[in-house]
C-alpha cells in the first residue's frame, strides 16, 4: 500500500495519446472461439432421432418433431430435434449426450427479431455458399441469423473422451479361444449381478432398439429393471413379448444392438447378454412371473414345430386359455434351436428351461412325433380348432457341384454333434458357406478335431462366395472363429469336389468369384473361370442354407398354399395362411430367418388365432 | 447601435455553439483516457434533437419555470462576459476588433457573480417541484456546493477587483493585455480559481450534485424530453461562462474571438483531465476542500494584494 | 450506418436522432446485466453509436431488460416503462423473457414478457454476447427506419389488454392506469 | 426512481423514507435498500432482496444430477465458476467420485482466473460507484480479456459450464497455457496504472478510508467471510483451511489488512488478484499431464446413495457452501447454498449502514462486494 | 478435538444424540427446546461460525428437519489447524403441522435472515424473531414454495399459462 497521492493519478493522462483498445465492432470483428457454444447444428444424415438431446435438456428446450422427409428405419426415427431459443441455455449437454455426434453447436450466436416465433428453430446442416448465406435485409449489416447458418462454422462439438454416455460396454467374461476350442463348454460365462447392472446403466432409454426389434420387446423397461436390480420385474417385461428368454438371450440376432444408438460411436449396449442375465438369474420363472393363464376356453390348437415360433404361439395361446398341443419330430423342444446352435453357444439345458416353463402353463408337448408320418396333417385339421405351422427350414441345401453327394450337410452335422453321436471328423475340413451356420459348423468341426485328434496337425477352412465385407455371418462370429483358428477363403466359389483314386474326398476345387449379386441385387454369382485353386481336405461340409420341408402337407392342399415372391408362405395380418384355420410363422414366413422374428410372427398369429377362436364361440 | 444588437445576438450564439462543442469534446477526451473512441463530436446535438422531440412530462408550472429561468439566466450572463477582442486602439494588435461584450459597461463582475447563482437557484426551484427525494437531496447538495465554492470564488474576485481596482471585466481584460496576465500578477488567486473550477463546472471530482450512481442524477431526476434538452444547453452555457470568466480574469481574455476560444478550450481540456482521473468526493469533503486550500490561497493573495497596494 | 449522411438528417431528423441517441435505462433484472458493462466500456464502447446509460427512466428512450424477470421485478419494470417518455424502445435480452428460459418452471419468474409490456426486439442467447447487443441495436435502427419500432404505440393502443394481464398477475398494481379507461382504444373496444 | 418518498412524522426533524434501487445506476444487481434518513444520515436501513429470486434450490429438486450442472452456475452471474466447483464437490463427495490430478490443477487455474475476472468486475463496480469511470473502464476491458480466455477454454463468455462432476469438460486447447500467461502479463502490466490512478489516489483514499468499518469481533459475530473478514486481519480462507482442487500443491499467501474498512477491503481484493495471478503461474508450471475427466454414470440413470453433505470453497467473495441431501434418487432431495453475499448483504450491510451518510450507501454496499443474485438465488 | 467434543456433548446434554457420519463431521440431533442451549454450548467450545441454517422437508416422516451447520473461525492467526475442518450439523426435528422453533438470533446474530428465509419458504415459525416478514417473495403462496408438496411445475401451469397473449 503506497502513500496516497493526488498527483500520481495524473499519470493516466498518458492514455489520451495512446490508441484506444476498443474493438470497433461491427467494423472490426472478432471470431468467436473455436469451441464457442452458439446455436445448434444438426447433421440430419447422422442424426438418428433418438431424442436423447430432448431428454437431457434441463429446460425442455428441445422437442422432437416429425420430419416427414426422413424415412424411418431400424435405428433411425423420422424425428428431429427442434430448438426453442426462448428456453435454450447453450449448455451443450445435448451435444455431449448425442450418440451419433450429429448435434453440434456452431459459432453463430446472434438472432434478433421482434417476433418470438422465430426463436423456434429446426437445426439442419445445409451447405450454403456465401452468396445465399447473406441474410435478408432486415438483418442489416451483419451475416448470420437462425435461418442462415454456416455448416462449416462449427463450434462446440462432441468429443469421444467427454461424452455423457459410456461408449464401452462391460466386457463379457469369456472362455479364452485356446481353452474353448478344446471343448463344447458354453463360451460366454454371463454377467454377474454387478456387471449386469453396470452394463444396464449405460442404456440411454432412447428406444431405438424397441422399434428395431421385430418383436418390439420393451427393452428399455427391462434394462431399467435390471439396473434397479429387479430381475424378476425385468423378466416380466420380457415375457410380455418373448417367452423364450433363455434361448433368445443366447442366440438372438440382435437387431436391437445394431440399432442401438450407442453403437454409432461406441459399442452397443449388450442387450442380448442382459436378457440372458435376466433369465439365468431367475431360477424359477413361475415364481418370478406370477402369470396366470386365463380360464380355459375349451378350444384346442395344434402347433407343428416346437421351435421359437411354435413355443411362443403355444405360450401366448395358453395365456389366453386355449389348449395348445405342440408336435415335434425331435426328442425335445426348441426345434432348430435344439440342433442348430452348437452347445458352446446354446446349451440344451437353457432350451429346456424355457420349454419347461411353457409346459407348466398347460401346453402339451408331443415330441418324437413327426407330422406327416406319425400323425397326419389332415387329422390335425380335423381334431383341432386351429393349426399353427412353425416348421422352420429343416432341410439343408446342397451346392450340387460335381461329387457333392460326398459332402456332409450342415444340419445333420450339427444335430449329430449336439444331440446325437458326434461325427468323426477328418484332418482337413472344408466348410462351404459364409453364413452363421457355416461359422457354427466350422467352429464345431474345429473343436471336434481338437477332441478327436489331439496332438495331430489339423486344419479347418471355410470357403465362401462373399468377400470379407459382404460375408453374411456376424462380425463377432467371424472374429471368434478366427481367434479359434479357422481359416477363411473368401470370394471363392466351389467348382467341384475332387476325389482321389479310392473315391475318397481329396479336396475342393474353387474358382475366383467376380461378383455375388447381379446388378438388380439378386443372388447370381459370376466367376473368373480361369482363376482356380484346389483346397485340400478330407472332409467337406456344405453350409449354404436351408429350406422348408412341406412334404407333410398333402399335395391337394399344397396347391392352395400361396407363396410370396421370395418363396415364403403368404400370411395375412393375422398370421393366417390361405388354408382355412391354418396359421403360420417363423422362417417359412419371414425373410429374417431368426428366432426373434419368429417370436414376432407367433405373437401376431396367437392374436389371430385367438380372434378366430373367440369369434367362433 | 447596430453593432451592439449584433453583439447581443452573436455572443449567446457563440456561447451556444461553443457550449455544445465543449460537451462533445468533453465526452471524447474522457473516452480517450478511458482508452476508447467515444462518440462523434456532434453527439450532443443529436441528443438535443432527440430530447426536443421526446414526450415531456411536466410536474407543474414551477417545474417548467425553473428550466426557463435557468436558461435565461445563463444566456444573460453571457452578455456580461467579454468573448475576446480588445478595447485598445485599432492597430496595436493585428486582427483585433472591438470587444465582443454587449453589456460590458454595466455591472461587471458583481452582476456576473449574481447571475451565476441564478442558474442553480432556478434549477433548485424547478427540481424542488418534482417532489423526487433524490432531486431534493441533489438540490441541497447543489446549494451546499455553491456555498462551498462561492467563498473562495468571492475572495478570488475580491483580490482581482482590488488588484486591478475595477469591477469591469472589460477593464480587467484590457489591463492584462497591456501588462501581465492574471496568472502572473495574481498567481495564488489563479490557482485557487483553478482548484474550484471543477466545482463550478459541476464535473468530477465535484459532480456530486447529479451523481447518477448515488442520487440518480439528482435535480435532473424528473426532467426529461425538452426540459432536459434545455437544461443540457444551460449546463453547456454555464460551463462556457465559467471558463470564459476564468480566461478573462487570468489568461488575459483574447485579442480576438479565435484566441479567446482557443484559451477556453485549453482551460476546458485541463479541467476535463482533472475530472477524468479523480473520483467523486463526498459533499462534506467538498466543503472542507473548498474552504481550506482554495480559500486559503485566495485569502493569501488578497492580503498580498491589499498590502502591496 | 447512415449517421454521416446529411441528406437523411435533413429528411427525417427526428428518426435519425432517435436512432443515434439511444439513452439506455438498463434494468438489472438478471444475468444479462453482466454483459452490459462490457458493452458500454472500453472494449466495445457503445458510446460510439451514442448509446449511453442514464440514471432515471425520464431521461432514457431505450429500455433494456436484461434477463429473467421475477415477479417483484416485473412490477418495477412496468412502473419504469410507464415513466419513460415516448418514443421509447424496449429490447429484451436472452432466452428467459422469450419463453422462460432456464427458469421455465420457476414459481417466481414470468415466462413471456410480451404479455405485460411490448417488446421491440428480442436478442437470443444465454446471455447474448456484446456483439449480439450491437446487432440488437442495428436491428432497432432498422425498425425505427421502417417505423416498426412501435412498442409504445401498441402499448397505448392495447393498454387495456396489457393492464388486464398485469392485474391478472398482481391483483392490484398499486398505481392508477397510465392511460385512463376513456382512451380511444378502450372506446373502440366497447 | 420507482417509489416515491413518504415523510414519516415520528420525529420533529423530517425523516425521509428513501428507496435505494432496484433501478439505480449505483446498484450492482437488482437489489434494493429501504433507508430511513434524517438529513444526510441513515437512521435505519432495511435490505430488500428478492428481485432475483428464482427458487433455485426448488428447481434443482426437479432436475437430475447432470441437468443441475448447467443450472447452478446461474446462481451467481459474476463468478459462476465457484458455483460449478461447489456443486461438483458436493456431488463428488456424495457419490464418491474421484477426480484426476490434472483436472484438479485445471480446476484451480480456472477458479483463479475466475477470481481475477470477478475481482476486476468488483473493481469496475467500485470505481463506477464512486463515479470514477476511468479505472472502471480499464477494469472492464481487462476483465474482457479474461473472458476471452474463458471463451477459448470453455466456449462461453460468461457462463462457462465447464467444471463438472468427475473433472472438467474439456482439456486445455493447444497453446492455451501460453495465452493465459500472455493475457495475465498484459493485465499485470497495468497494475502500476491502477495503483497510481485508483488505489493510491488521494481522493479515493479519502472516499473509502474509514467507511463501513467493522471490527473483527463484529465481523465474526455476523458471519462474515472473505475479504470482509480478511480486511479485519484474519487469514481465514477456505483454500487454506480446507484445501480443495490443487490449492495445497503450490505455495501462496493469504493477503490481509487490519483496518476493516472499505479501503482495506478493496486493497485485499487487489492483493488477492495479484496473488491469484502468481498462483496461476505456479499451477501452470506444476500441472501434470493425463486425463481430465473420469466419466460419470449415464445421466439418465445416475442415482446417488442417500446421504447429506456440506462442502465449501472460497469464492471470490468469501465462503461458498453447499448443503446437499440425497435420498438415493436421481435428483437432489434438498440443496441449500450458503452464499457469502447472504450475510454480507443482509446482516452486515444493515448494520454498517446505520449512521452512515447517504453518499456512502453504494460505497458500503459495493465494498462488501455484494452480488444480489447470490442472495436471492 | 472431535472425540473430546463428542464426549463432552454427550455428558453435558442427556437428550442429544451425537454421531460421526464421516471423518471431520459431527451430527448432533437435539430436541427442539434445548437447541439454543446446545448451540450456545458449541459456540463457547469453538464452533463460532454458523455457516448455514437450512431446513429439509420430509413429508413421509411428517417432519421438518432444521439443520444448523457450524464450523470454526480461526482461533489463532498463526496457522491452519485441522480443527477448522470440523463441521457440526446440529439438527432438530419439528412436526410439519404448526412447525415452530425457538429463534437463535441471540446466539448467532447472522441466523436472522436465514430464519426469515426458512419462515418464508417453509412456513416454520421462529419464536422470538423480531421481524418475520417476507424476504424474497412478492406474493403469498398457499403452500410455502419449498415444501415438498408444492409442485412448482403445476403452479407455473396454473398461474402463468392462463394469462393470454396481448390481443393486437
Amino acid at each position: 500500500m503506497g502513500k496516497p497521492s493526488i498527483l500520481s493519478a495524473f499519470k493516466a493522462v498518458k492514455f489520451l495519446f495512446q490508441k484506444p483498445v476498443t474493438l470497433r465492432y461491427p467494423f472490426e470483428q472478432k471470431e468467436p472461439a473455436p469451441r464457442y457454444r452458439g446455436f445448434h447444428l444438426n447433421d440430419w444424415d447422422k442424426c438418428t432421432g433418438c431424442g436423447n438431446c430432448a431428454d437431457i435438456c434441463p429446460n425442455e428446450a428441445i422437442t422432437m418433431v416429425e420430419a416427414p422427409e426422413v424415412e424411418p428405419k431400424p435405428g433411425e426415427k423420422n424425428e428431429r430435434p427442434q430448438l426453442d431459443y426462448g428456453r435454450c441455455c447453450f449448455c451443450g449437454l445435448c451435444v455431449d449426450i448425442c450418440p451419433p455426434g450429429s448435434l453440434r453447436l456452431s459459432r453463430d450466436y446472434f438472432h434478433i427479431h421482434f417476433d418470438t416465433n422465430t426463436f423456434v428453430f429446426l437445426p439442419k446442416d445445409e451447405a450454403k455458399d456465401e452468396e445465399t448465406f447473406l441474410p435478408p435485409e432486415e438483418y442489416s449489416i451483419l451475416q448470420a441469423s437462425l435461418t442462415h447458418r454456416r455448416k462449416d462454422y462449427e463450434g462446440f462439438s462432441s468429443h469421444p473422451d467427454f461424452t455423457l454416455f459410456e461408449p464401452e460396454r462391460v466386457p463379457m467374461p469369456q472362455v479364452s479361444p485356446e481353452e474353448r476350442r478344446l471343448s463344447f463348454v458354453e463360451q460366454v460365462l454371463g454377467y454377474s449381478r454387478e456387471e449386469a447392472r453396470r452394463e444396464a446403466a449405460r442404456c440411454l432409454e432412447c428406444k431405438l432398439c424397441e422399434d428395431a426389434c421385430p418383436a418390439h420387446l420393451k427393452i428399455s423397461d427391462y434394462i431399467r429393471a435390471i439396473y434397479e436390480d429387479r430381475p424378476d420385474e425385468a423378466l416380466r417385461k420380457i415375457f410380455e413379448d418373448n417367452p423364450i428368454p433363455a434361448i433368445c438371450g443366447r442366440i438372438c440376432m440382435r437387431h436391437c444392438e445394431t440399432a442401438c444408438s450407442l453403437s454409432i460411436r461406441g459399442e452397443p449396449l449388450a442387450i442380448r447378454w442382459l436378457k440372458r442375465y435376466t433369465s439365468d438369474s431367475i431360477v424359477d420363472y413361475r415364481e418370478a412371473l406370477e402369470l396366470q393363464p386365463a380360464p380355459t376356453t375349451g378350444k384346442t390348437v395344434a402347433v407343428v414345430g416346437a421351435g421359437p415360433s411354435g413355443l411362443s404361439v403355444a405360450h401366448f395361446l395358453a395365456l389366453k386359455g386355449h389348449k395348445a398341443v405342440v408336435y415335434d419330430a425331435l426328442p425335445g423342444g426348441g426345434g432348430m434351436m435344439r440342433i442348430g446352435p452348437p452347445a458352446y453357444r446354446l446349451p440344451v439345458e437353457s432350451i429346456d428351461k424355457d420349454v419347461a416353463y411353457t409346459a407348466s402353463l398347460g401346453v402339451e408337448f408331443r415330441f418324437n412325433t413327426k407330422v406327416g408320418t406319425d400323425v397326419l396333417f389332415e387329422d390335425l385339421l380335423n381334431d383341432y380348432d386351429a393349426v399353427y405351422l412353425g416348421i422352420g427350414t429343416t432341410s439343408s441345401r446342397s451346392t450340387r457341384v460335381k461329387n457333392a453327394e460326398k459332402c456332409h450337410l450342415a444340419l445333420d452335422f450339427l444335430q449329430r454333434n449336439k444331440i446325437g453321436r458326434p461325427v468323426e471328423v477328418g484332418k482337413h475340413i472344408i466348410v462351404i458357406g459364409g453364413g452363421n451356420v457355416a461359422m457354427d459348423v466350422a467352429r464345431e468341426a474345429l473343436r471336434l478335431q481338437h477332441i478327436q485328434r489331439p496332438g495331430q496337425e489339423t486344419k479347418t477352412m471355410t470357403v465362401s462366395l462373399e468377400d470379407w465385407d459382404e460375408m453374411p455371418a456376424t462380425e463377432d462370429e467371424i472374429e471368434e472363429a478366427k481367434e479359434e483358428g479357422v481359416e477363411f477363403n473368401p470370394a471363392w466359389g466351389p467348382k467341384e469336389v475332387v476325389l482321389d483314386d479310392s473315391g475318397e474326398v481329396k479336396g475342393l476345387a474353387c474358382k475366383k468369384v467376380k461378383s455375388v449379386f447381379d446388378e438388380a441385387g439378386r443372388f447370381s454369382p459370376s466367376f473368373y473361370e480361369d482363376q482356380v485353386m484346389l483346397l485340400e481336405g478330407d472332409m467337406i461340409i456344405e453350409a449354404i442354407g436351408q429350406g422348408p420341408d412341406f412334404s407333410f402337407i398333402p399335395d391337394a392342399m399344397m396347391e392352395n398354399v400361396e407363396f410370396t415372391e421370395r418363396r415364403k408362405v403368404k400370411v395375412d395380418e393375422d398370421g393366417r395362411t390361405t388354408l382355412p384355420k391354418v396359421f403360420a410363422g417363423g422362417d417359412i414366413v419371414n425373410v429374417n430367418l431368426d428366432a426373434v422374428t419368429a417370436i414376432a410372427d407367433a405373437k401376431v398369429a396367437a392374436e389371430g388365432i385367438d380372434r378366430l377362436l373367440s369369434s367362433e364361440s | 447601435m447596430v453593432t451592439r444588437i449584433i453583439h447581443i445576438v452573436l455572443s449567446p450564439l457563440i456561447a451556444l455553439v461553443v457550449a455544445v462543442f465543449l460537451l462533445g469534446l468533453s465526452r471524447i477526451v474522457i473516452a480517450r483516457i478511458h482508452r476508447r473512441y467515444g462518440p462523434p463530436i456532434y453527439q450532443p446535438i443529436i441528443d438535443i434533437i432527440r430530447l426536443m422531440n421526446q414526450q415531456s412530462i411536466s410536474h407543474g408550472t414551477l417545474f417548467e419555470l425553473g428550466v426557463v429561468l435557468a436558461l435565461a439566466g445563463s444566456i444573460v450572463t453571457v452578455l456580461f462576459i467579454p468573448l475576446g477582442g480588445t478595447n485598445a486602439p485599432p492597430g496595436s494588435y493585428p486582427l483585433a476588433h472591438g470587444l465582443l461584450c454587449p453589456l460590458s459597461s454595466s455591472g461587471g463582475l458583481l452582476v456576473v457573480i449574481y447571475l451565476m447563482l441564478f442558474g442553480p437557484v432556478s434549477i433548485a426551484l424547478g427540481a424542488g417541484a418534482s417532489e423526487n427525494p433524490n432531486a431534493s437531496i441533489g438540490v441541497s447538495r447543489k446549494m451546499l456546493l455553491a456555498l462551498a465554492y462561492e467563498v473562495p470564488f468571492l475572495l478570488v474576485i475580491l483580490a482581482i477587483m482590488s488588484h486591478y481596482g475595477t469591477i469591469s471585466i472589460a477593464e480587467i481584460v484590457s489591463r492584462q493585455q497591456d501588462s501581465a496576465w492574471g496568472v502572473f500578477s495574481v498567481p495564488l488567486s489563479a490557482v485557487a480559481a483553478f482548484l474550484i473550477l471543477p466545482a463550478m463546472l459541476g464535473i468530477r471530482p465535484f459532480d456530486l450534485v447529479g451523481a447518477p450512481q448515488e442520487i440518480a442524477s439528482g435535480p435532473l431526476a424528473e426532467y426529461g424530453g425538452r426540459y432536459l434538452a434545455l437544461l443540457t444547453i444551460q449546463n453547456g452555457i454555464q460551463v462556457f461562462v465559467v471558463i470564459a470568466l476564468f480566461v478573462n480574469l487570468f489568461l488575459g481574455g483574447g485579442v480576438n474571438v479565435i484566441t479567446f476560444l482557443l484559451k477556453v478550450f485549453a482551460v476546458f481540456l485541463a479541467a476535463e483531465l482533472v475530472s477524468a482521473v479523480l473520483p467523486r468526493v463526498r459533499i462534506e469533503n467538498a466543503l472542507r476542500f473548498c474552504w481550506t486550500w482554495p480559500t486559503g490561497l485566495a485569502l493569501a493573495q488578497m492580503i498580498i494584494t491589499v498590502v502591496s497596494r | 450506418m447512415d449517421r454521416n449522411q446529411l441528406a437523411k438528417w435533413l429528411k427525417s431528423p427526428v428518426e435519425m436522432a432517435n436512432k443515434y441517441s439511444l439513452h439506455a435505462v438498463y434494468f438489472c433484472t438478471g444475468c444479462g446485466i453482466i454483459e452490459i458493462p462490457p458493452v458500454i466500456t472500453a472494449r466495445w464502447d457503445a458510446e460510439r453509436f451514442g448509446i449511453k446509460a442514464v440514471a432515471t427512466p425520464r431521461q432514457g428512450n431505450l429500455f433494456m431488460i436484461t434477463g429473467y424477470v421475477s415477479l417483484k421485478t416485473l412490477k418495477a419494470i412496468i412502473r419504469t416503462y410507464e415513466q419513460m417518455p415516448d418514443p421509447k424502445y424496449t429490447v429484451a435480452f436472452g432466452s428467459c423473457p422469450i419463453n422462460g428460459g432456464m427458469y421455465w418452471d420457476s414459481y417466481n419468474t414470468i415466462k413471456h414478457l410480451d404479455k405485460y409490456i411490448p417488446i421491440d426486439g428480442w436478442i437470443a442467447g444465454c446471455m447474448p454476447r456484446p456483439e449480439a447487443v450491437f446487432i440488437g441495436v442495428t436491428h432497432l435502427w432498422t425498425l425505427i427506419d421502417k417505423g416498426k419500432a412501435d412498442g409504445y404505440i401498441r402499448y397505448s393502443k392495447n393498454y387495456a389488454s396489457y393492464r388486464r394481464n398485469q392485474e391478472m398477475l398482481f391483483g392490484d398494481l398499486g398505481w392508477p392506469p397510465l392511460y385512463p379507461s376513456e382512451s380511444p382504444a378502450e372506446e373502440a373496444r366497447a | 426512481m420507482i417509489p416515491g418518498s413518504q415523510p414519516t412524522d415520528t420525529d420533529s426533524e423530517r425523516e425521509l423514507e428513501l428507496y435505494f434501487g432496484p433501478q439505480h445506476l449505483g446498484m450492482v444487481g437488482n437489489f434494493s435498500i429501504t433507508l430511513k434518513v434524517r438529513g444526510d444520515r441513515i437512521v435505519e436501513a432495511t435490505a430488500n432482496p428478492g428481485y432475483l429470486h428464482r427458487g433455485f434450490e426448488k428447481l434443482m429438486e426437479y432436475r437430475t444430477w447432470m441437468q443441475n450442472f448447467p443450472l447452478v452456475c446461474r446462481v451467481n452471474v459474476v463468478e459462476p465458476d465457484s458455483m460449478e466447483m461447489i456443486y461438483a464437490m458436493g456431488v463428488e463427495k456424495l457419490a464418491g467420485l474421484e477426480v484426476p490430478e490434472r483436472a484438479q490443477y485445471i480446476r484451480s487455474i480456472y477458479l483463479e482466473l475466475a477470481r481475477v475476472g470477478s475481482h476486476l468486475f468488483g473493481l469496475w463496480a467500485y470505481s463506477n460507484m464512486l463515479g470514477f469511470d476511468t479505472p472502471a473502464q480499464w477494469a472492464m476491458y481487462h476483465r474482457d480479456l479474461v473472458l476471452d480466455l474463458f471463451e477459448e477454454l470453455t466456449g462461453g463468455r460468461v457462463y462457462h459450464i465447464y467444471l463438472w462432476p468427475g473433472g472438467v469438460r474439456r482439456d486445455f486447447p493447444e497453446g492455451f497455457k501460453d495465452r493465459i500467461v500472455e493475457t495475465l502479463h498484459s493485465i499485470g502490466g497495468c497494475v502500476p496504472d491502477y495503483d497510481s490512478t485508483f488505489f493510491n489516489n488521494r481522493l479515493f483514499h479519502q472516499r473509502a478510508h474509514g467507511i463501513a468499518k467493522i471490527s473483527q469481533e463484529r465481523a465474526k459475530a455476523l458471519g462474515a467471510t472473505g475479504q470482509v473478514l480478511r480486511a479485519t486481519g484474519m487469514r481465514y480462507d477456505i483454500r487454506k483451511v480446507e484445501p480443495y482442487a490443487a490449492y495445497d500443491q503450490v505455495d501462496w499467501e493469504v493477503p490481509t489488512r487490519e483496518e476493516g474498512d472499505a479501503y482495506s477491503r478493496i486493497w485485499v481484493i487487489r492483493d488477492e488478484m495479484i496473488e491469484s495471478v502468481h498462483m496461476i503461474f505456479k499451477l501452470l508450471d506444476a500441472m501434470p499431464g493425463g486425463e481430465v475427466y473420469n466419466r460419470v454414470p449415464n445421466p439418465f440413470k445416475w442415482e446417488i446413495p442417500p446421504g447429506e453433505t456440506y462442502v465449501r470453497c472460497e469464492s471470490s467473495r468469501g465462503e461458498l457452501g453447499l448443503y446437499m441431501v440425497s435420498d438415493g434418487g436421481d435428483k437432489p432431495y434438498r440443496v441449500h447454498f450458503r452464499t457469502p453475499s447472504y450475510p454480507h448483504g443482509l446482516t452486515i450491510l444493515e448494520e454498517l449502514l446505520k449512521g452512515a451518510s447517504i453518499a456512502d450507501v453504494g460505497n458500503t454496499m459495493i465494498s462488501l462486494y455484494i452480488v444480489a443474485p447470490e442472495i436471492d438465488r | 478435538m472431535i472425540s473430546s467434543l463428542k464426549s463432552s456433548l454427550e455428558s453435558t446434554f442427556k437428550d442429544v444424540a451425537v454421531g460421526e457420519p464421516e471423518a471431520g463431521r459431527l451430527s448432533v440431533l437435539a430436541p427442539k427446546d434445548s437447541l439454543p442451549v446446545v448451540l450456545r454450548y458449541l459456540k463457547e467450545n469453538g464452533l463460532d461460525h454458523l455457516a448455514l441454517l437450512s431446513c429439509v422437508d420430509w413429508p413421509e416422516r411428517g417432519k421438518f428437519e432444521v439443520v444448523y451447520v457450524l464450523s470454526c473461525y480461526m482461533p489463532s492467526n498463526t496457522d491452519y489447524a485441522s480443527e477448522q475442518r470440523l463441521h457440526v450439523f446440529v439438527k432438530a426435528e419439528i412436526p410439519r403441522e404448526h412447525p415452530a422453533l425457538q429463534s437463535v438470533i441471540d446466539v448467532f446474530e447472522n441466523a436472522e435472515p436465514y430464519e426469515r428465509e426458512i419462515h418464508e419458504l417453509f412456513g416454520v415459525h421462529f419464536a422470538g424473531h423480531p421481524r418475520l416478514i417476507p424476504l424474497f417473495l412478492e406474493r403469498e403462496y398457499e403452500i410455502p414454495p419449498f415444501r415438498k408438496d408444492f409442485d412448482t411445475r403445476q403452479y407455473v401451469a396454473e398461474t402463468f399459462d392462463p394469462i393470454p397473449p396481448v390481443d393486437e
